[in-house]
């Protein structure tokens, strides 16, 4: 079941790669992301159990990201179909010379495979593989646009992936040179590294925690490794920032969610928590500083992205009852962000500018993405009743009853700052009337452009009010192999 | 074991070349030789004979690294035409020196770490010298080529360094490394060529319309 | 006893004018005048009551309803005031708070009702009347709390008591700081000189007189028995203050209704002997009282 | 295709109709159940599971809870009859949505007051901002709607930060649920009381914390602008008191605090609401003093309980929460009035306005009513609770030692605000409805129809009742009043309820002595024949309507002397010659809070701008964090 997860999306990735007529792609792109989402749903039902010292397999956590990602693949996959109809519309679309279409439908099936890969892969060096892979594959999608602004976008976001990505070999060379010789160091399958506890020497482990964070860290996001992160989501696509924000940075968190579970079987958990607090609260007042003061709306939800990166990364370094509120929290996390992005991507494509002070009277011009670029805001701001909310009201719980009252004061001060700087874009934006040269009048919304985040929308509100009580022990157990657990 | 220490010197040598060296061409010759010299390391670590799986590995690599990546670069060299000296943020005598320093740390390192006694003594602070020159050069170097020949030589250290660290490689593992090496560098070729064309120069100092502090001054 | 405090009562809405009359007959005699007889504020109040009135076309039915309920405001602080020794005809735990609160309703009818008639020259009045309530009302409030402090009751009555009761040999201090406030605040709640001058001619200087400007007939009949009223009320409240005790209560009558007259004639010789201060020296005049009273309370508690 | 059109205008306004309707319904029922808990019946009570971490659905009805139900409810139902006959204006799409978004901030209100849960509590709370948010920003086209509806959430937010760890800190205290009535006193209980003074400070607009409120509350539609400042800011009021009950025994500095915020609140909000051009700018910053004398009340009850002095614990507290009421009953009828008035005239500014006693009678005698209320007059129902607060004070003055400063503080600061308070509603009333038009807005006006009125009138008769019949109002009352003051010896509350007695006998007594001296006089034979002439311009030849005093101008003395506490700057441009042609004086008023207290922090954007250096957009720099990052970590943790 896993093996055919992880391979239909390349299948498709090559399928969308002959056909000639765009119909027939954009059917491709639909349907295998429909039979992904189906097969990530059965094996939510029936979990495929792992067998020993297979390299491929699925736990909580990585189901849990497969689960967010081919979720969102698939509302983007319906998003993608108008997007590129609109694309070949003569009044419609920006950009002159997009790539072939053909690459973006492949590159975005096989982003998909190579995800998938990332949450099944239980060997180290295998992960270590597809998550660079992800990376490379990703790369043509953000250049979609043939501008000179995606290039550069393009560029940074390959060069300070792949370096840091390096770094994370660096760590996994570590790793297993921290095994003795005589037990087949290169086998770095987790249950192997986790199970019988203790094996890996404390020195090599350390070190390669550090590298191991570091170097996924860059992809997380997580600051001051982020500064990738704005360019490429701004400058990209909509819906492949919302791919990139939603699913990879969730995929890159696994990679450091790894090093961390071996290192909580190796007895290190307050080694490895220490330095991803540090990482995430950071991320939270650099998201902030950044977003206060943002003339880019697309960069603040990139930088949005950072902060709540970070915020999943302090509640996994906080450990205790904070670790399911964190994994709870990617997932309100993923399908708000991906909401938002797509809102924005319409609102690109009617307003025609990514600076604030050029989008007035969303109200009045489209009414369906203003509601759900407000919605989206109040959602992502941790407003109840959205998910976001108990989410982060658990991480808070958790860093004030430890008495960790330094990063409890940061969190919630960066929260309420955050807060202040998207409330000022956000309402200008929704408000107002359009200003001379703006055009006014009621833009007409198909309607895949707005159902797929409404839905979405609808779960993050669903989360926030009810967390089935399956959902909720599923994301203990996940915790508790990362030293969570009440 | 003499052989060993050789290319290690070897390494060391073409490091202190990198970051000395001043013209595109040589550049990527030096770094082709490196990856050569890296290549051949596997059959002659861990004094226990050549084994079939080390030669494939050690070929690929020579293969992959010797000739197919230098192919890359000139080509993208060539598209960009582009036949400069390199420009620098830091001078290259510094650099130089910054390479001994560099040396001299990785040295004291790996004295702090619980190495087997079946590494030779040199390895592995070789190989992390490479890493850190890599980085240096990456993060020194203006042009967009040269930060692509930095991230080689990145790749040559972690390399060497898991093969001397990790003594039984494991096949399958190794080879997707290589795969994903090989694609980043193709990747960056091309990129480099879109980005010849789009900016006529690969000179990244030009590539920062992406920032905050100007956007934000535009607001005030 | 209440049958007592209901004639005290009833003997204070009669005698009210009387004291307006004392002090034109001091001035005129200080001036080498004869003067008018002292009833003459009855016969004006007669009069006026007599005539017909004229209304504003400005104004609504505040000015004609304000009236009224200025006089029951004050004439209901008549009947909370303990006189000749016995407790007001209303009289309950904290009714200093709601005599301070009677008065306030009684200035704000006044102001409403000049208001009314959108004149600005009456509004210059009001708009001073109400700065002089928000500068005195604190100061009044803390030198009556300070009384207050030294009986444990909060009720006019023992607060007029204390001084009654003797206290004035143990806390002379205290309580001469409190009269000095007292006085004050009758001053400025009365609007005499120096803080207003009712004989003025100028109505650019006036306090209250310029507010009942466009009032005539019944209606300023009624507001001018107030006024007098209210001089009655603050005239007793004073001499509550330094009044010693007396055996029978007819005889604190007297002394009671002694004392007020005796106030009176002093008003009417300050008035006749110094001129009315500058507008801008008034709140100075009301935060120095309000500080009198703070001095009061640091001694009183230092007292202790 | 006109019939079509027509019947569904008809649907919409019976669908409308059938919302408010059900609104007012539900608002009475309401009413109704909370009266039977405050005359003794038992607090009602509902609590089962609730899948959602740390959360649990538990809801209890007791005699605090209810006493805040009051005002709501009747705000509430009042508000949505008022507001049907407001909103028409606006388009349909915008009236349902205002109607949604209204039956929200009711729910969530009523739920913040009886919520035993904190995540529940606290999804209430916001739920309730972000409900009024959208009410606030209903008509975002003009800028200052949006800027005062971007405040207004990052004041709720920041707010919200802090009761979270108020709440987290005090259930991990209370092992698991904050709202766990624990008497014991704990150890950390003074700091949990300054967050709680905090976070709900905002909400209550307690200074410095206000500056959402005179921005949102004009903002608003006015029936919202009633509910909001009637009721809305009580919630603060309401979750203080809560926590002090769930703090157990207070120590002595909580009452000097609560007092000294009190005071502060009460004499700036007054002195900024006085110097106000903006009609519900007034009535703004008008609550932000009155939260000051709850707060004051509230304070005097805590120190009374903390030195053990019940009847001015009891007195305190009593003015407080009758207080709570009291204002929501007088404000609300004050916004929908001043709503009138915008309805009619299209103005809120005092400038404009002038004489409208005579035009909107009706609105002139309610409003006449409010103001008098927010005067404190006797009669109606502001005095009572005044008088309370300040008998309260009086009994503090009694305390020994220096406490007895705590009392005089109150006092005086209570004397001065009620003072200033008074200056606010005769300005109020006697610029907009006294005196002539100053412009033709103010001619032009005419009554506002039957369903608003009627709600006015009701909430003017509330305001009567409760003023004149204020020791049934304590007897509701006492339930709650114990709730928060804990065990009372049986004699002390004689005191509060002879006070109230003896208020209403006085406002009786004196209503009656008015009504006969005025029939009196009207029965006078002479009098009846009385002339109508313009107002005497003391020999000024042609008076104009320019002429009158302004709001500005009457409130100049009083500003010449607590100017310092407003930052207003005034320049006059008059030319220094022998004969000068035009002279302007243009004066600008700005919050204090805003000028002194936030502005200088807008020093930190420019910090901000050399951290955002950051982001410099060399992509070797990009390369260099990540090797310093990981050095740094590796000097920080490798060893």
């Amino acid at each position: 079941m896993t093996r055919l997860l992880v391979v239909l999306p390349f299948v498709g990735a090559l399928m969308a790669l002959l056909p000639r007529q765009a119909g027939l792609r954009r059917a491709v792109l639909v349907a295998v992301a429909a039979l992904h989402a189906a097969g990530t749903l059965i094996c939510f039902i029936v979990r495929p159990e792992i067998r020993a010292g297979a390299w491929l397999g699925l736990d909580e956590a990585g189901l849990l990201v497969l689960g967010i990602s081919s979720a969102l693949f698939l509302a983007v996959s319906i998003y993608t179909v108008v997007y590129l109809q609109r694309q070949e519309m003569p009044g419609l679309h920006l950009h002159e010379h997009n790539e072939p279409e053909r690459v973006f439908c492949g590159c975005l099936l096989a982003f998909l495979g190579t995800m998938t890969l990332v949450t099944a892969s239980r060997h180290l060096g295998l992960l270590w593989v597809a998550m660079e892979a992800t990376t490379l594959v990703s790369a043509p999608l953000i250049y979609f646009h043939r501008t000179q602004r995606s290039l550069e976008a393009t560029w940074k976001y390959v060069l300070i992936c792949s370096v840091g990505i390096a770094l994370a070999l660096l760590g996994t060379v570590f790793l297993a040179a921290g095994i003795p010789a005589h037990a087949s160091p290169a086998d770095l399958t987790m249950e192997r590294l986790v199970g019988s506890g203790g094996m890996v020497q404390v020195e090599w482990l350390k070190i390669s925690f550090i590298c191991f964070a570091v170097g996924y860290g860059t992809k997380v996001g997580l600051a001051p490794l982020h500064t990738w992160l704005p360019d490429a989501h701004s400058e990209a696509p909509s819906l492949v920032s919302a791919l990139l924000s939603g699913a990879l940075l969730n995929c890159a968190a696994l990679g450091v969610m790894r090093a961390h579970q071996v290192c909580v079987a190796h007895g290190l958990a307050a080694f490895s928590q220490d330095i991803l607090m540090v990482l995430g609260i950071g991320s939270v007042i650099v998201a902030a500083i950044f977003i206060i003061g943002q003339s880019d709306y697309k960069r603040m939800l990139a930088y949005s992205s950072v902060e709540h990166m970070g915020i999943v990364m302090l509640g996994v370094g906080l450990g205790g009852g904070a670790v399911s509120g964190a994994l709870l929290h990617a997932v309100n996390h993923s399908v708000t962000k991906a909401a938002l992005f797509m809102a924005a991507g319409t609102i690109l494509e009617t307003c025609r500018s990514k600076q604030v002070q050029d989008v007035r009277g969303l109200r009045r011009r489209l009414p369906w993405t203003a509601g759900i670029w407000l919605a989206g805001f109040f959602a992502i701001t941790g407003t109840p009743p959205f998910g976001a909310f108990i989410s982060e009201f658990t991480i808070a719980a958790r860093a004030l009853a430890s008495g960790r009252w330094l990063i409890s004061v940061l969190y919630l001060g960066g929260l309420a700052a955050i807060v202040a700087g998207m409330a000022r874009i956000v309402i200008e934006m929704t408000g107002g009337v359009p200003g001379q040269g703006m055009a006014h009048g009621r833009v007409r919304e198909p309607l895949a452009l707005v159902v797929p985040p409404l839905v979405l929308l609808g779960v993050t509100l669903v989360l926030g009010v009810y967390v089935p009580a399956g959902l909720w022990e599923f994301l203990q157990r996940a915790a508790a192999a990362l030293g969570g657990g009440q | 074991m003499q052989v060993i220490d050789a290319i290690m010197v070897g390494m060391v040598l073409t490091c202190l070349l990198l970051l000395g060296s001043s013209r595109l061409g040589a550049y990527i010759r030096i770094v082709a030789v490196q990856g050569i010299v890296a290549a051949v390391v596997p059959l002659v670590a861990h004094g226990h004979g050549i084994g079939l799986q080390a030669a494939v590995v050690s070929a690929v690599t020579l293969v992959m690294k010797g000739i197919v990546f230098p192919r890359l670069l000139f080509r993208a060299l060539y598209a960009a035409g582009v036949r400069r000296e390199i420009e620098v943020y830091v001078s290259f005598p510094v650099s130089v020196l910054a390479g001994v320093l560099m040396l001299a740390g990785s040295c004291w390192l790996c004295g702090r770490l619980p190495l087997g006694a079946e590494v030779s003594g040199l390895a592995v602070p070789v190989a992390m010298f490479t890493v850190l020159t890599g980085l240096f050069l990456i993060v020194s170097r203006v042009l967009a080529l040269t930060q692509v020949v930095g991230y080689l030589t990145l790749e040559n250290g972690i390399y060497l360094l898991s093969v001397v660290l990790v003594p039984q490689q494991l096949f399958v593992i190794e080879m997707g490394i290589l795969l994903d090496a090989f694609a980043a560098v193709f990747v960056m070729g091309i990129a480099i060529f879109h980005i010849s064309r789009e900016f006529d120069h690969i000179d990244t100092q030009a590539m920062d319309e992406l920032a905050d502090w100007r956007a934000s001054k535009e607001t005030e | 006893m209440m049958a007592r405090a209901w004639a005290d009562a009833v003997l204070g809405l009669a005698l009210a004018p009387l004291l307006g009359g004392i002090i034109v007959r001091i001035k005129a005699r200080v001036a080498g005048r004869k003067g008018a007889p002292l009833w003459q504020p009855y016969v004006e109040l007669v009069k006026l009551m007599q005539k017909g009135v004229v209304y504003s076309t400005t104004s609504t039915w505040m000015l004609r309803m304000a009236p009224a309920g200025i006089v029951a405001g004050v004439g209901v602080a008549v009947l909370m005031m303990p006189f000749g020794g016995v407790r007001g005809v209303i009289s309950f735990e904290g009714d200093v708070v709601v005599f301070v609160l009677v008065l306030g309703v009684a200035r704000v009818l006044t102001v409403l009702s000049a208001l009314d008639t959108g004149s600005s020259f009456e509004g210059m009045g009001a708009s001073r009347e109400m700065m002089l309530g928000v500068m005195s009302e604190p100061a009044l409030l803390i030198a009556l709390a300070v009384v207050a402090r030294q009986t444990e009751r909060c009720t006019l009555a023992e607060i007029c008591a204390v001084a009654q009761g003797g206290a004035w040999a143990a806390q002379w201090p205290v309580l001469a700081l409190v009269c000095a406030v007292m006085g004050v605040m009758m001053i400025i709640e009365t609007a005499r000189v120096p803080v207003d001058d009712p004989a003025t001619h100028l109505e650019l200087t006036m306090i209250h007189e310029v507010m009942v400007l466009d009032h005539s007939g019944p209606d300023l009949a009624l507001m001018q028995y107030a006024h007098a009223l209210k001089m009655w009320v603050w005239g007793v409240l004073c001499v509550n203050m330094i009044m010693p005790k007396w055996s029978a209560w007819w005889m604190q009558t007297l002394a009671g209704v002694g004392g007020v007259v005796a106030l009176t004639c002093v008003i009417g010789l300050v008035e006749s002997s110094m001129a009315r201060w500058r507008m801008n020296k008034l709140p100075q005049l009301a935060a120095g009282a309000g500080a009198v009273a703070l001095l009061a309370l640091i001694i009183e508690m230092w007292r202790r | 295709m006109e019939a079509k059109e027509g019947t569904r205008m008809a649907w919409a306004a019976a669908v409308e109709r059938a919302i408010v309707w059900s609104i007012v319904a539900a608002c009475v029922a309401g009413g109704a159940v909370s009266m039977w808990v405050l005359l003794g019946g038992a607090a009602l009570c509902y609590e089962r599971a609730w899948p959602l971490p740390y959360a649990r659905m538990a809801i209890e009805l007791d005699a605090l809870s209810a006493w805040f139900m009051l005002p709501l409810s009747i705000v509430g139902a009042a508000g949505a009859v008022y507001g049907q006959a407001y909103l028409p204006h606006k388009s349909r799409g915008k009236r349902l949505a205002a109607w949604w978004w209204y039956g929200w901030l009711l729910a969530s209100m009523a739920i913040v007051f009886m919520a035993r849960n904190a995540v529940l509590f606290l999804i209430a709370w916001e739920v309730m901002t972000v409900a009024s948010f959208f009410l606030v920003t209903m008509d975002d086209e003009n800028a200052e709607v949006r800027y005062a509806g971007c405040v207004y959430l990052v004041a709720g937010h920041a707010g919200t930060a802090i009761l979270i760890a108020l709440f987290v800190v005090l259930g991990t205290a209370r092992g698991g649920e904050a709202f766990a009535a624990g008497g014991s006193v704990l150890p950390q209980a003074g700091a949990l009381f300054v967050l709680a003074v905090a976070g709900f400070g905002v909400k209550a607009g307690l200074v410095p914390l206000h500056v959402w409120l005179p921005e949102a509350h004009p903002a608003a539609p006015s029936h919202v602008s009633a509910l909001m400042s009637g009721v809305m800011i009580k919630t603060g009021v309401y979750g203080i008191m809560r926590m002090l009950m769930l703090l157990g025994e207070p120590a002595a500095w909580w009452g000097w605090s609560l007092i000294g915020i009190g005071v502060m609140t009460g004499v700036v909000g007054a002195m900024h609401a006085i110097v106000q051009r903006d009609m519900k700018r007034v009535l703004a910053y008008s609550s932000v003093d009155n939260v000051g004398i709850i707060m004051i009340g509230v304070g005097c009850g805590v120190l009374g309980r903390a030195l053990e002095m019940p009847v001015m614990s009891a007195c305190g507290f009593a003015g407080a929460l009758l207080h709570v009421l009291h204002h929501g009953l007088f404000k609300g009828l004050l916004f929908m009035g001043a709503g009138a008035v915008v309805h009619r005239t299209g103005t809120r500014m005092l400038g404009e306005l002038g004489g409208l006693a005579r035009r909107m009678r009706w609105t002139g005698v309610l409003m006449c009513t409010g103001v008098l209320a927010m005067a404190a007059a006797p009669v109606l129902n502001g005095c009572v609770s005044e008088a309370l607060v300040l008998m309260s004070g009086l009994y503090g003055m009694q305390a020994a030692g220096a406490h007895a400063a705590a009392g005089v503080v109150a006092l005086g600061g209570l004397a001065l605000t009620g003072g200033l308070a008074a200056l606010c509603s005769v300005m109020l009333y006697g610029v907009a409805f006294l005196g002539e038009a100053r412009s033709r807005a103010g001619e032009v006006a005419e009554e506002v129809g039957e369903e608003m009125r009627m709600p006015m009138v009701v909430l003017a008769g509330l305001c009567v009742m409760t003023g004149c019949g204020a020791p049934l109002t304590l007897m509701a009352c006492e339930a709650a009043l114990t709730a928060v003051t804990g065990a009372l010896a049986p004699g002390v509350l004689r005191v509060p309820f002879g006070l109230l007695t003896g208020i209403s006998s006085v406002a009786l007594i004196g209503a009656g002595v008015g009504a006969v001296v005025y029939i009196v006089r009207r029965r006078l034979r002479r009098a009846a024949m009385s002339a109508v002439q313009p107002t005497w311009g003391c020999g000024y030849a042609q008076p104009t309507a320019r002429m009158q005093y302004t709001g500005m101008s009457f409130v100049q003395p009083v500003v010449r002397v607590f100017g310092w506490m407003v930052s207003m700057r005034e320049e006059c441009a008059l030319e220094e010659v022998a004969f000068p042609r035009a002279a302007e004086v243009r004066r600008q008023v700005d919050d204090v809070a805003v000028r002194r207290l936030y502005a200088p922090f807008s020093v930190m954007r420019k910090v901000l701008e050399r951290v955002r250096m950051l982001q410099h957009g060399r992509v070797h720099l990009y390369l260099m964090y990540i090797v310093v990052t990981l050095l740094l970590i590796l000097l920080w943790k490798a060893r």
